[in-house]
């Protein structure tokens, strides 16, 4: 039977699948877009939907594991765990299915059959920083977290390098609500920066990012002008219906997903390499809707998307890198 | 920031987080005090939120606009009014254990409205909803000295909703023979039987009420803060108005200040990471802060409560 | 007498069949195949030796934390807290797994007993409000879970913290976890934790039924009056049932720890550990043996969900409303009293 | 003849029993009418049928002569049928206006006016001379003043037929003398009443004529006038009843309790036992008469180790005993039968036979190693069931399914198996049928007879006469003085216990 599976393995479509984390497929977040550029990978490819790619949804942490387990075993040429949450699940399944091929989105998992992909957050929260650093009129923005992680620590570094280089003076407040989930506790925040002067506020914090907008709603409406800038997709309809999205990061882990699904359709399995995705592959960059950003700040984008990519200027991931990078600002 | 400052940014953001907490801990204080205990507010509010974001995106299909999400309180009223049934029969006509059928309640409202937001939405979520409840300032009152600023100025009419009901409920209860008769079936159900009392009524109207004002917590959750419905909208609020109510000894008024009560921590503990001095301690810290002062107002002052005495027990005419 | 000897059997039964037929009726108007679907479910619990040792190991916590649901619940107290004494349990077992070097048989036991310490003393905390002080269980519960959540996930970031938002691994002389029920399983995660599990629910038959100390709790939870009254002190049993309870649901937290993750990671919300406790206590009548059959009918719906969402297409959320169904049905066994009395007295009541 | 309640030929089943087998009732406009039965004869069952609570199986319901159907007690009351209820149905942290009104509420723009209908209750209350509080709250009230908040619920809503259900079990002697009174007087406005009471004195001195069921059967009605209390307790129990309470005169030894300068203060920090002294000697039952409210409680508390004492002492068997904790004290040699066997007797949700070993169940043999011995405890249970005629389907029946009767001698064989030195009997007999009240009284005297000491509290100053060999009695937390029962009337004790004030019935708020 075996010789005959192989035989047929070479007409066999090429089949793909996703482990989203508790999210689902339509957080509106990376699950969403890892979830469509699988989409578009599968109609490029014409496969089936449900049976060629598919996606299972956890309920739980606890679920990564089966989850990702149940797609090597039902013989995906690769699974994608979306997340840095599920690296340890990744390992397990690596390391008990070594012929299954995996990737990871946002951690880096050293194993052979492991594809590890990461994105530069920094440069993209670089880019929104700049265009935060130009368009405040009060000199004061706001950067509110999810909960802290490195990853999320790489949107606020490079979101502040960015309000720095474009205007030293700005002063920057920061905080963490603890949560994901929580919209009141985003609201509450949204209120004490905005009461507190702030007119633009940058969140990578998922649902509770929520409440920053219908606080920034709320002021737009009673006349006041306050920004929201978005985080992981464009996020202009957030805004709507009083437009307060300033613009958003956008990650583009469609792009990544395609690619990585593309090469390894083609027998360039990245694993045990880390792929990254910058500025560089337009894998994160500001959203398309441009309306509501300054011609000055989109030329002020443009001028250091090119030095980045040049080279000639390294965006801080963390703290320590911030720090460094704040003291070549002051020379 | 001085002082006044801070209580500015603070109090305002306590009302606006507290008033779906206040609602639904009314909708608690109404069933318990007819004597049915609800721990299935978390899921009563749940299906509120789920109907209230839905209704709102139809309202605005239908080109209601500004109307919608007040359509949508009306549609989450009757929702949590209608949801609140499975529950009433269960531990009112077939004599459930009452704690077990609130759970099951939960279990019911966190699986039908994602499923049903799958169904009709084909996504997890429900879309963002455009027509909110917005802030404004009071007319008039938002004029007064520091108090205009703390609580009329920018501020939800439905915040002054969830207050007014508080104090409707508390006539009601206190003041009218409907509240009389649904204080004495929570009771001493057969002293109220002698009475004439349609025990078994008097408790149906109660658990529905109860959850008509759960429903319309999770509704105004939605309409003022989170802007749709998803699995994760409503993720232990209903057990902070199950708090509430007991914090506010089942008083109505009670239980509105115990929801104020935990706006103000929360937004203190938010707040405090901007104010000097209290920028210095740990973030974990702060973010227990409103938890652990709750523990401590209850130890240090609040103190006993007693649930009414009939509550969670079945009524079975003439047993003893 | 025969209904009386098979009733308590009889209405579970009845209802989990109940629960099954109108998710039957909810899939087939929603326009889902049931047939498929319930297949699939049974292909996700006992399809191959992985989906059942994945469905043992969602079980094995569950077992423990509806046992210290319903240890509270013998006792007069409701204890929503479980969750966040799970939580507890969980990073106490974590820590000492990661710090102590030491062979297994004093190892493994140990972290056991730090997270049950763990939970045990977030237990007392509100059975000490409550005997002291008088403040209703179920707030100070609720307020516990909360600081527990972002206590633990403070503690693990502020001194714990390795990349990936979580704390290391444990050393392999703490863990539950066994390569032969690995390989027995097909790589599931199953781990020795239901014999831990299974001894537990034993203790707790023992501690209720047969000690004094069951004797005073249980007379401390029906009539304090009386309990004072025949010299017990009730303060102490209060204190001590949430103890009890607390450690329990500690244990809970260390079948995470020791045996499913052998870590602990930073949580962005509740594990559901502690909720779902409360269900299986409920079903399982709060005692010991229910307590284990409404463990795996929980985690078997719950593991049989994921592959009914995968081979089926019917979102796992319906089953959460099989669940739900099932708990009314057993709640409401008073229908089936009413209906096989009804039956019995020909129509007579 | 037309009755103005007749009902006839009921029968009312509760599973496994007929607790109505065709009875029938007949009362007359303006008489009183006794109800007689022992416990569980089925008096309360017949009572509930009749005020809607119950459904009968068989049987018709005649008021004034027309057939009526009353299936919920709305219904009764528009009949004109008020009930007192064995157990009373207020509502205990609602005022006494609130209780008397509800379900018919008086309102202004659909808010409840207290004051107007508080008016109309002084208004009711000074007509029949039932003297209450309107804003005070139930739980703060006496029981005499409950009872009269029950009676007035009745007559606010216009009852013609007023149902007493045994409302003198709970009163002191003063409080029933003003019930029989207010009896009187409603029969004077035109008004029928039926009581249910197990003190046959209480018949012959208000009744016109009495009912008898026996184990649910109607034995047949007499008039009061032509009949003896020997005749109905006949009747009632189906043989012959013996009054008196036989005993020996009794041969007291030393003091086994002593109790010196005690004081106890209530919750509001008031001394409600103040400065008391009192020995208690072996070979003795020593009781204490007094009016309600005057300290017998919190002296009681005091001496079992449930309340704290503020100053004095107490010794047992010449252990100072003052403020320990109830175990220990009852390790000392003390047996309590508690004065509510609801609250403090039995665990309701216990098994009979578990609630037998309630103070024992940590001594061996009982258990050992703190693992109980099922065995020896259920053999324990059996014995003193059968001993004591506890009458249980079995051992394993849960406490709560008992009569009162049966639950009280539960509690009697447990305590008095235990063979204290001092044994406290706090209303021992209250709400039990004369054949139960002869059992336990026997009990108490063997005890006496095997040279404990017995200190007995009752309100009912029949049992105090006959039981005690000492009484001592208590007024405002002293004992004021300690008389001879053979050589005092319940006049002169009358007199005693109110402190030389007659205007001091009972009515403590
Ligand atoms: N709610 C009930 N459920 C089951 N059986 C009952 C119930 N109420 C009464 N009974 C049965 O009916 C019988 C009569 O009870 P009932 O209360 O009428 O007695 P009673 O004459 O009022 O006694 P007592 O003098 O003690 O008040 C009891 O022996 C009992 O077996
Ligand atoms: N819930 C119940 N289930 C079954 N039987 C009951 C129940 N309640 C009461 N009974 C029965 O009713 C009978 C009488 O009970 P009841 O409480 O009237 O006794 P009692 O002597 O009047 O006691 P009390 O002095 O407390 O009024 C008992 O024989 C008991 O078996
Ligand atoms: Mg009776
Ligand atoms: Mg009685």
């Amino acid at each position: 039977a075996c010789g005959k599976d192989d035989k047929a393995a070479d007409d066999k479509k090429f089949k793909v699948a996703m482990v989203t984390d508790t999210g689902g497929v339509d957080d509106k977040s990376f699950n969403q877009s890892a979830w469509e550029g699988l989409q578009k990978f599968g109609a490029d490819n014409k496969l089936k939907s449900g049976s060629d790619f598919k996606y299972l949804q956890s309920n739980s942490p606890s679920d990564y594991a089966p989850n990702l387990n149940k797609l090597v075993r039902d013989k995906y040429d690769i699974v994608y765990g979306i997340g840095f949450l599920m690296e340890n699940d990744i390992k397990k399944v690596a390391d008990q299915q070594p012929k299954g091929k995996l990737a990871i989105v946002d951690t880096v998992v050293d194993k052979k059959n492991v594809a590890s992909i990461v994105f530069k957050e920094n440069e993209g929260s670089f880019l929104v920083g700049l265009i935060a650093g130009m368009q405040t009129k009060s000199n004061k923005v706001g950067f509110v977290g999810g909960v802290e992680s490195p990853l999320i620590k790489k949107f606020e570094n490079g979101f502040k390098a960015g309000v720095k280089m474009a205007n030293p003076k700005a002063e920057i407040m920061i905080q963490y609500a603890g949560d994901f989930n929580k919209a009141e506790k985003g609201l509450a925040i949204a209120n004490t920066f905005y009461g507190k002067g702030a007119d633009i506020i940058y969140h990578a914090a998922g649902g509770t990012g929520k409440g920053i907008f219908t606080e920034a709603k709320n002021r737009a409406k009673n006349g006041k002008k306050v920004w929201v800038i978005g985080v992981d997709r464009d996020q202009f309809e957030e805004g709507q219906p009083q437009g307060v999205t300033l613009t958003s990061m956008v990650k583009r882990v469609d792009i990544a997903v395609q690619q990585v699904s593309k090469d390894t359709k083609e027998g360039h399995f990245p694993g045990g390499k880390v792929v990254e995705f910058g500025l560089d592959k337009d894998a994160v960059s500001i959203a398309p809707h441009k309306e509501n950003v300054s011609k000055d700040a989109l030329a002020k984008v443009d001028e250091f998307k090119k030095k980045i990519k040049d080279g000639e200027l390294k965006v801080p991931k963390d703290d320590k890198e911030y720090e460094e990078f704040l003291k070549t600002l002051k020379k | 920031m001085d002082f006044l400052q801070i209580l500015a940014l603070i109090i305002p953001a306590a009302i606006v987080s507290a008033a779906p907490i206040i609602l639904t801990s009314l909708g608690g204080v109404l069933s318990e005090r007819s004597g049915v205990v609800n721990i299935g507010l978390e899921g009563l509010m749940m299906f509120g939120a789920f109907i209230g974001a839905l209704f709102t995106y139809y309202g605005q299909e239908w080109g209601l606009g500004a109307a919608s999400p007040w359509m949508s309180f009306v549609a989450a009223i009757v929702a949590g009014a209608i949801f609140a049934i499975p529950h009433a029969i269960a531990s009112i006509s077939l004599k459930a254990d009452q704690v077990v059928s609130g759970v099951a309640l939960n279990f019911l409202a966190a699986g039908l409205s994602v499923f049903l937001t799958k169904k009709i939405f084909d996504a997890g979520q429900t879309p963002d909803i455009q027509e909110r409840i917005n802030k404004g300032d009071i007319p008039f009152l938002s004029k007064i000295p520091l108090l205009g600023d703390w609580l009329f100025s920018s501020a939800y009419v439905t915040s002054f909703v969830a207050v007014a009901l508080a104090v409707i409920v508390w006539f009601v209860i206190y003041k009218t023979p409907f509240g009389l008769r649904i204080r004495s079936v929570g009771e001493h159900p057969m002293a109220a039987e002698t009475m004439g009392i349609n025990v078994i009524k008097t408790r149906y109207i109660s658990v529905i009420l109860g959850g008509a004002f759960a429903g319309l917590g999770g509704a105004i959750y939605v309409a003022t803060i989170s802007g749709n419905f998803s699995a994760s909208t409503i993720s232990g609020q209903g057990f902070m108005a199950l708090a509430a109510m007991i914090f506010g000894k089942w008083h109505p008024l009670g239980a509105m200040g115990a929801a104020l009560f935990f706006g103000l921590a929360q937004s203190l503990s938010i707040t405090g990471e901007q104010i000097p001095y209290l920028k210095e301690i740990p973030n974990a810290i702060l973010l227990v802060l409103p938890y652990v002062l709750t523990i401590l107002a209850l130890t240090g002052f609040v103190g006993r409560a007693d649930a009414p005495k009939a509550s969670g027990k079945p009524y079975e005419k003439g047993k003893r | 007498m025969m209904k009386g000897r098979f009733f308590p059997i009889l209405v579970p039964v009845f209802s989990v069949i109940l629960g099954l037929i109108i998710g039957a009726i909810i899939m087939l108007v929603s326009g889902y195949d049931p047939i498929a679907a319930y297949g699939a479910l049974v292909t996700g619990v006992f399809g191959d030796s992985y989906n059942l040792g994945e469905t043992v190991r969602t079980a094995t916590p569950l077992i423990l934390s509806g046992l210290a649901v319903a240890f509270a619940f013998r006792t007069g107290l409701f204890n929503i807290g479980v969750e966040g004494q799970v939580l507890v349990g969980w990073l106490a077992s974590v820590y000492v797994g990661i710090s102590l070097d030491a062979p297994m048989v004093i190892h493994l036991p140990l972290a056991i007993l730090a997270g049950a310490l763990a939970g045990a003393i977030w237990g007392v905390i509100p059975g000490l409000l409550k005997a002291k002080f008088k403040v209703h269980e179920v707030i100070t519960t609720i307020m516990m879970n909360y600081i527990a959540l972002y206590g633990t996930n403070g503690i693990i970031r502020a001194y714990l913290l390795q990349p990936g938002e979580r704390t290391k691994d444990i050393k392999s002389s703490a863990s539950l976890g066994s390569a032969f029920l690995g390989e027995l399983t097909e790589g599931s995660r199953m781990h020795y934790g239901l014999i831990v599990a299974i001894i537990v629910a034993v203790i707790m038959w023992f501690i209720l039924w047969k000690t004094t100390t069951g004797y005073e709790l249980r007379a401390v939870g029906f009539n304090q009056h009386a309990s004072q009254y025949a010299g017990i002190n009730v303060s102490k049993n209060i204190i001590l049932a949430m103890a009890i309870s607390g450690a329990f649901a500690g244990v809970a937290g260390t079948m995470e720890g020791l045996g499913t993750f052998q870590y602990m990671s930073i949580n962005n919300a509740f594990t559901g550990v502690g909720f779902d406790g409360i269900a299986v206590s409920l079903l399982g009548a709060n005692g010991s043996i229910g307590i284990i059959v409404a463990a795996f009918l929980f985690g078997g719906l719950k593991q049989g969900a994921l592959e009914m969402s995968s081979a089926a297409g019917v979102p796992t959320e319906l089953v959460g409303i099989i669940i739900a169904l099932i708990i009314f049905f057993v709640a409401c066994s008073y229908l089936v009293h009413w209906l096989t009395n009804r039956f019995t007295k020909g129509g007579k009541l | 003849m037309e009755y103005v309640i007749e009902m006839r030929n009921i029968r009312k089943e509760f599973p496994g029993i007929v607790a109505n087998d065709n009875v029938t009732l007949q009362v007359q406009k303006g008489e009183i009418h006794a109800l007689l039965g022992e416990n569980g004869a089925g008096k309360s069952t017949l009572m509930n049928v009749l005020f809607g609570l119950y459904q009968p199986e068989q049987g018709e319901i005649y008021i004034k002569g027309e057939k009526v159907d009353i299936t919920d007690p709305n219904i009764a009351n528009n009949l004109g049928i008020g009930m007192v209820h064995q157990h009373f149905m207020l509502v205990e942290n609602f005022t006494v206006t609130e209780n008397i009104i509800l379900g018919r509420e008086i309102t202004t723009g659909g808010r409840i006016d207290l004051k107007k209908a508080a008016k109309e209750i002084q208004k009711l209350s000074d007509q029949y001379g039932l003297r209450v509080d309107p804003y005070a709250k139930i739980e703060n009230i006496s029981v005499g003043m409950q009872q009269r908040v029950e009676i007035l619920k009745t007559l606010y809503r216009g009852a013609e037929i007023l149902i007493f259900d045994e409302p003198t079990a709970v009163l002191t002697p003063q409080e029933i003398h003003e019930l029989m009174e207010i009896l009187k007087k409603l029969v004077a406005e035109g008004k029928s009443i039926i009581l249910i009471t197990h003190k046959l004195k209480e018949i012959m001195e208000a009744c016109d004529r009495c009912t008898v069921i026996r184990r649910g059967r109607g034995i047949g009605t007499v008039d009061v006038a032509s009949s003896s209390p020997r005749h109905l307790a006949e009747m009632m129990v189906g043989r012959e009843v013996n009054f008196k309470v036989e005993k020996q005169p009794a041969q007291p030894k030393g003091a086994v309790l002593e109790i010196t300068n005690l004081v106890v203060e209530d919750s509001r920090k008031v001394p409600v036992v103040n400065e008391l002294n009192l020995q208690v000697k072996s070979g003795e039952i020593l009781g204490i008469a007094g009016v309600d409210g005057n300290g017998q409680t919190e002296l009681l508390e005091a001496i079992t180790g449930l309340h704290k004492v503020k100053s004095g002492t107490v010794t047992l068997n010449g252990e100072n005993i003052t403020n320990q904790k109830p175990r220990k004290v009852t390790q000392s040699g003390l047996g309590h039968i508690p004065q509510d066997r609801h609250k403090h007797g039995l665990v309701l949700d216990f098994s009979i036979g578990t609630n037998m070993v309630l103070q024992t169940y940590y001594q061996q043999p009982f258990s050992k190693h703190k693992i109980l011995k099922f065995q020896t405890i259920h053999n324990k249970a059996k014995a003193l069931i059968d001993e004591f005629d506890v009458r249980t389907p079995s051992i394993h029946t849960p406490a709560r399914a008992l009569s009162g009767g049966n639950q009280q001698k539960a509690i009697i064989a447990r305590e008095v198996d235990r063979s204290p030195d001092f044994l406290i009997a706090a209303q021992p007999t209250r709400g039990l049928d004369v054949g139960a009240i002869e059992f336990i009284h026997s009990k108490l005297i063997q005890e006496r007879d095997k040279g404990k000491a017995v200190l007995l509290v009752s309100f009912e100053l029949d049992e105090i006469m006959h039981v005690s060999d000492r009484i001592a009695v208590i007024y405002e937390g002293k004992i004021v003085a300690i008389v001879d029962p053979k050589e005092t009337t319940e006049q002169e004790l009358g007199l005693l216990m109110a402190g030389g004030k007659k205007d001091k019935a009972g009515d403590k708020v």
